[in-house]
C-alpha cells in the first residue's frame, strides 16, 4: 500500500485536498452528464414561474403542515417536530416552482415524470 | 461458629472480587465523563441517540472485574467485534442512505465543490495535529471529525488509531451538536449584509432517472478510483438506491428503522466501551478536542469562502451561507444556513438550497476519508 | 435390470441416511415433551412466545442425522453460539428495561425489601437442591428458578449449569405462566381477612429526575459491588434510560419490538435446541421441576410474611399481598395482588401498589444471581 | 474467584440472602437519596386528595379505555387487551391523586414535572 | 521542488492502489452484468426486492483492491459468512413461513400431488444438466432452479456447487419473475378449453385445530425422513406456527418485517457479491439458465399434466390450470392460473383453487432439495 | 453419507422423482389423518350453499375492499396494492361458502370454530 512520501504536513494537507477537489469535480461532471443523457426529462423545462404573494404563502404553509406526505420526502432524516422555518422553505420552494394548487403533488411530480411503471410493487412474498 | 467464620469469609471473598476492592482513580474520572456525557446527551440533547449509548457504554467499560474483554466470548465482545472489524459503521450508512434525498445535490451539481471546500477543515486539524505531534495516521484520524459524520469518523479511526476512538467519536458528535453555535459567528464574519441577503433561484425538478442512475454511477467512479471507502459508500449509495427505486420499499424501511436503530445501539454502545482510562485521559484527549474544534471551524469557513467565490462567479445567484452547510451535519448544518439567513433577510428561504452542499458534505467526507486511506494505509 | 437395481439402493441409502433408522427411544420420548410443551404453549397459553418456540426446539434437537451441532457452522450452531456465549439474554433484559417502569419502585423505594423477601425462595430451593444431591453450582441455577426471571435463569444456567438449562428454563416460564394458580392459595393461607382489607394511600409523583438518576446509580453501584452480573443489569438499565430520557424514543421503541422479538426467537429455539434425551431424561429433571415449584412458593411466601411485618410495623398501612409480587413474573404476580386483593374488599386497587415490589423482584433476582456468582463461579 | 467456604446447604444459603438484603436496602437508601437531592422536585406536596365517588369512578374508567396514552406508560410489557382490573386500578390510583378532570394529564405530569426541555426529540438522521 | 515531486509520486500512489490501475476486462463485464441486472429489477421489477440488491452486490464484488475477501474481517466478509454456512436461508424461509397460509392446502390435501409433479422440471434439469456436462452435484443445484423458490436454490446451491450460486440464484429469481410470460402458452398448448372452463366447488373450512397441527406433523415427518433440509423447513414450518397459534403475533410479525427485511438486504448483496468474473463468465452460465428455463418449462407442463390426469379421475371437477401452480413463485403462479382461468371463461374464480398447489409446491421443492442432499451429500 | 450409485442420468431422475412422489403422498395422508382426528371440527358440514347472484358479488366486492382484515390472512405475501382479479376470487369463494351477510366473518369462522381461547394474548413483557 502506499505510504506517505513526506512527513511535511503542508505538502501531505495539499495533496489530499487536491485529490478531493478532484474526485468531487468529476463527479459534478458525472452528474451533468447523467442529466445530459436522461432520457426521460422533459424537452423544454418552463422558466421561473411568477412570485406568489404572501397571504396565499401563509394559506400553503398551512396546507403543508396539514399533509406529512411531502416532508417526509424533502428533508431527510427528519422524521418528527417539523421546525416551522423548514415547513416554510420548503413551501417557497414549492412557491416558486409555480405548483400552488395541489401541495402533495410535488411527489407526484418528481416521481411521476418518468417513463418507467411505479405503481405495481412487488414484495418479499412474492420475491421468495 | 462455622456459621459465623463462613460469614465473614464470604462477604470478604464477594467484596474482593467486586469492583470497590479493584477501582482505580482512572475509572472513577472515566465514569465521570462518562456521567458529563449522559448530561450533555439527556439534558442538553447533544445528539442523544448517539452520545447516551456512547456514555453508558464508557461507564460500564469502567467497572473493574467484569471480564467483558477477557478470553471469553460474550455480548459486551460479540458488540466489540462488531466495532473492531467495522462491520456497524456501513450499516448505519446503509440507513443513512436511505434517509438521503440526493435532489438537491443533483439538481446543482457545482455544490458538490461547497461539499469539497468544507473538507478544508479536515486537512488543516490534519495539519495541526501532526504539528503537535500526532503521526500522520492519528492526525488523519483526528482530522476527520471536521468531516462532521459520525460513522465515516469512527470508521476512520478504528482503521487508522483505534486507541483513540473514544475521543474522536466523542468529538464528532459533540460538535455536530454544537454546529448551530460554532458556524453563525464565522457565516457573519465571512460574508458581508449584502452577500447574505441575496436570494437565490428554484431548484429545478429532479427525475427518477437522475436519481436512481446518480448512486449507480457515483459508487462504480468513488470505488474504482478509491478501493478503501467502497464498504462505507457502496452502502450510502445501496441505501439511496433502495429508497429511490420506487420497487424496494420495504428494504428502504427497513434500513432505515429497524436496523438502523438495532446497529445504532450497538455501534454507540461500543465505542463507549472502547474508552478505558489509559486511553482517554491522556493529555491527547484534551488536544484531539480542540483540534477538532478546528476542523469544524475550518471547514465552516472553507465552504463560506468557495460560496462566496462563487457569489461573485455566478453573478450574485448563490448566496455564500449555504456554503458552511458543506461540512455535512446533516440537516443541521443546512438549518443554520437557512436560520442565518432569514436574520439577514426575512423570508429567504435558504434551506433547500443548502441542502445541496449539506449531503455533498456527506460525500467529500467520505472521499475524504478513502484518500487518507489510500495514501496512508 | 439397472434401473430397478438402482432405485433399491438408493431407497435404501435414503432410508439408511434417514432419521427413522436412527431413531431412539430418547429421540421419541423427547419429540413427545416437545409436543406437550406445544400444548401447553399454544392451547394453554403458558408463555406462548417463549415456550412455543422452545417446544420446537426442543423437537428439532431430537431429529437423527440433522448434523446441526456437527463441526460445521449453520443456523442451528449460529444461535446455539448465541446461548453458550450469553450474547441473548443481556439483549433481552435491554428490552426489557425499556418495558419497565420503575416510577412505582421509586416511589416507595422501601418496597425493595419485598423484592429482596421473594428471593427467599431461591435461596430455599438452593439448599433444597444440595440436599438432595446436586453440586453448589447445580442447586444456584436451579434455585433461580424462583426468580420468575426467564432471562436471568437462563444467563445462570449456561454460566453455572448448561447441561440444565433446558430443564430450568421450561420450570421457569412455567411456573411464571402458573402464576395465578400457585400464589392465591399460599397468599391467603399467610393473611388474615383484615390484613387483606388494608387501603394503601395513593403513590407519590416521581419526577423524570428520579426515573433518569434512578437506573444510572443503580447500574453503578450493583456493578461495582457484583461486576458478575454487570452485562444483565447495565443493558436492563441502559434499556430503561432509553425510556425514560424523553429523547431516545427510537432506540427505546427498537429494544422493545423489533430487537427483543429477533432475539426471543433465537433465545428460545436456541434453549429449546439444548434439550437433548441425554440431559433432559434423567430424575434430575423432575427434582428441578420439584425444587422449582418449591422456589415459587417459598418466594411468596417470604415476599407476604416481609409484608406482614411491614404492614404492622408502618401501622397498617401495607396490604401484606403486594408482598408475593416481589417474585416479579411481570406483570402477572402485581395483578395477582391485585385480583386476591379485590376479592378480599372490592374496590380495594392494589395493582399501583404491587407494580413496585414487582419491578424490585426484578433488580433482586438479578443481584441475587450476581451474588450467587460472585460466591461460585 | 470466590470458593465456596462451606458445603451447609443452610449457611450458603444465609449468606447469599443476607448479601442480596444488604444491596437492596443500600440501594433503597440510594434512591432516597436521589429524591432528596432532586432539584427538579416541587417544594412541597400537597397532601391526600379527597376520595372521589363511584360514579365519577365508572365515567373515568370509560374515559381511561378510550385513550390509550396512559396505559401503555404505567403497565410495563402490556400493550394489547388490557384487563378491567388494572384500568379500574389505574383510575383509582389516578382519582386519589386528585386529577379528576383530564386523565391523559398523568402522563404529563410525570414527565413535564422536570425543568428539562422534552419536547424537541432528535432524531437518527441528524445524528449520523 | 519538494512539493512537485511529494505531489505527483502520492497522486501517482493513489492511481496505483486504485481499481482502475488493477480493472480487468472481466471486471468491466461483470459490472455491465450487474447494471443489467439493476435494469431488470428497478425498470423491468423483476424480484426488486432480490434482484436489486443482487445486482449491486455483484457490481461491488468486481471493484479491485477494495480487499473485502481478504484475511480480515470486515462487514462484506460477515454478510458472505451468513451465505457460505447457510445461515440466511432458513432466516428467510421463517419469514415466509410466517406469511404462508396452508389452509387451501389442507382443505384439499390431494393438490400436493400437484406440488409433486412441478418438480418434475427440477429433475428433467438435473438430467439436462448431467447430459450436457455437469457433474452430479452440479447437475442438482442446477435443476432446484424449476423449484421456483429463492431460499432453497441458494441453500442447495451453497451446499452442493457454491460456485454456480450466482448464475444459479440470478437464474431462479428471473424466471420466478417471467412466470406470467413463461407458464400462459405451456398450459393453454396442454389443455382444451373445455377443461380450462371447468369450475371448481368451494373450499371447505379449515379449522384451527388443523392449521396448527399440520406444520408440526409435516416437520416431524420429513425431517426424519430427510434431515438434510431440516434447518429449511424447520424454520419455514416455526414461522407458520407462529402465524397460526393465534398467541404469538408478535414472532409472527417480526419474523415476517424486520427480521426477513434484515435478512433479504444481506442474503441478497451477499449472494450478489459471490459473483465474481471468474466463476460468472464462463460458458457453463449460459447453459444454466437454458437449463433453468427448461425446468420452469417443465415443472409447469407437469403440473398441468396431473393436473388433466385427476381432471377425468375426479369427473371434472378439478380445472388442470391449477397445475401449473405447483412451481410455487408463491403468489404470483397461483395468479397466472386465475388469469388464464379467467380468460378461458370469464368470472370463473380459481386463485384460491391454486393456492394449494401453490404452496404445496414450497414444500415440493424443499423435499425434493432434501432428497437430493440425502442421495448426493 | 449415500453415494450415487448410478450415473446414469435419466435413472437418477427417476429415483429422485419417485422419492419426492413418496414423501408427499405420504403427507397428503397425514393431513386427511390429522382432518378425521380434529376434535374440533363440526360432526355435519352443510353441502354446497346456493349460488350468489351477480349483483351480490358486486356487493360484496365493494365490502372486501373495505375491509382489510379478510385479505391480509387469506393471500400470503400480498401486503399492498391486491390486484381486483384476487379480491374477485376471494369473494366468490366466500359467496360460494353461503356466506353472503358479514364479510369480515371469514376470518372469525375459521379462527373461532375452535374449542381454544383465543382472545387472550399474552406479551413479551409477561414472557420475560
Ligand atoms: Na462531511
Ligand atoms: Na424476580
Ligand atoms: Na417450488
Amino acid at each position: 500500500m502506499g505510504h506517505p512520501v513526506t512527513t511535511n504536513p503542508f505538502i501531505i494537507m495539499m495533496i489530499n485536498m487536491t485529490v478531493v477537489f478532484i474526485v468531487l469535480v468529476a463527479l459534478s461532471f458525472l452528474i451533468q452528464l447523467i442529466h445530459k443523457i436522461d432520457p426521460t426529462k422533459e424537452p423544454e423545462e418552463k422558466e421561473s414561474a411568477p412570485q406568489v404573494e404572501e397571504d396565499e404563502m401563509q394559506r400553503l404553509i398551512k396546507n403543508v403542515k396539514d399533509s406529512k406526505v411531502v416532508t417526509d420526502r424533502d428533508i431527510p432524516g427528519e422524521d418528527e417536530s417539523i421546525p416551522e422555518e423548514v415547513i416554510a422553505a420548503i413551501v417557497a420552494a414549492i412557491a416558486r416552482c409555480g405548483i400552488t394548487g395541489e401541495v402533495r403533488a410535488v411527489r407526484m411530480v418528481e416521481r411521476d415524470t418518468t417513463a418507467w411503471k411505479s405503481n405495481a410493487r412487488s414484495n418479499i412474498g412474492s420475491s421468495k | 461458629m462455622e456459621f459465623i467464620d463462613a460469614f465473614s469469609v464470604s462477604l470478604q471473598s464477594v467484596w474482593n472480587d467486586s469492583g470497590f476492592s479493584s477501582f482505580t482513580v482512572g475509572n472513577g474520572i472515566m465514569i465521570l465523563v462518562g456521567l458529563i456525557l449522559l448530561y450533555m446527551a439527556f439534558v442538553k440533547e447533544f445528539e442523544p441517540l448517539l452520545l447516551g449509548p456512547i456514555a453508558f457504554g464508557c461507564i460500564l467499560a469502567n467497572f473493574p472485574n467484569t471480564d467483558f474483554f477477557g478470553e471469553e466470548m460474550n455480548v459486551m465482545k460479540a458488540i466489540n467485534f462488531g466495532i473492531t472489524y467495522e462491520i456497524f459503521p456501513p450499516l448505519i450508512f446503509l440507513g443513512i442512505g436511505a434517509m438521503t434525498d440526493f435532489g438537491p445535490l443533483l439538481a446543482r451539481p457545482w455544490t458538490l465543490l461547497l461539499g469539497a471546500a468544507a473538507q478544508i477543515g479536515v486537512f488543516v486539524a490534519l495539519a495541526g495535529a501532526m504539528i503537535v505531534g500526532f503521526d500522520v495516521k492519528e492526525a488523519a484520524a483526528i482530522g476527520i471529525i471536521g468531516g462532521a459524520d459520525g460513522p465515516t469518523s469512527i470508521y476512520l479511526s478504528i482503521k487508522l488509531a483505534p486507541h483513540l476512538l473514544g475521543a474522536i467519536a466523542v468529538a464528532a458528535y459533540t460538535y455536530m451538536s454544537l454546529v448551530p453555535m460554532i458556524q453563525p459567528p464565522i457565516m457573519k464574519l465571512l460574508t458581508s449584509q449584502k452577500e447574505r441577503e441575496v436570494v437565490m433561484t428554484e431548484l429545478r425538478t429532479v427525475t427518477k432517472f437522475e436519481r436512481v442512475v446518480f448512486p449507480i454511477v457515483a459508487t462504480i467512479f468513488i470505488s474504482l478510483l478509491l478501493p478503501p471507502i467502497t464498504a462505507l459508500l457502496g452502502m450510502l449509495m445501496l441505501g439511496n438506491l433502495f429508497r429511490e427505486s420506487g420497487v424496494t420499499d420495504r428494504l428502504s424501511d427497513t434500513a432505515q428503522n429497524s436496523l438502523c436503530n438495532i446497529v445504532t445501539i450497538f455501534l454507540a454502545t461500543g465505542t463507549g466501551m472502547t474508552m478505558n482510562a489509559k486511553d482517554f485521559l491522556v493529555p491527547e484527549t484534551l488536544l484531539i478536542i480542540c483540534l477538532g474544534l478546528i476542523a469544524f471551524m475550518g471547514g465552516t469557513a472553507g465552504g463560506v469562502l468557495l460560496g462566496k467565490v462563487m457569489c461573485r462567479a455566478t453573478g450574485w445567484k448563490i448566496n455564500p451561507l449555504i456554503g458552511s452547510a458543506g461540512v455535512s451535519a446533516v440537516p443541521m448544518a443546512a438549518r443554520v444556513s437557512q436560520l442565518v439567513g432569514m436574520k439577514a433577510k426575512p423570508g429567504n428561504y435558504l434551506l433547500m438550497h443548502a441542502m445541496g452542499p449539506n449531503v455533498a458534505g456527506v460525500i467529500g467526507t467520505a472521499v475524504a476519508a478513502g484518500t487518507m486511506l489510500a495514501m496512508l494505509k
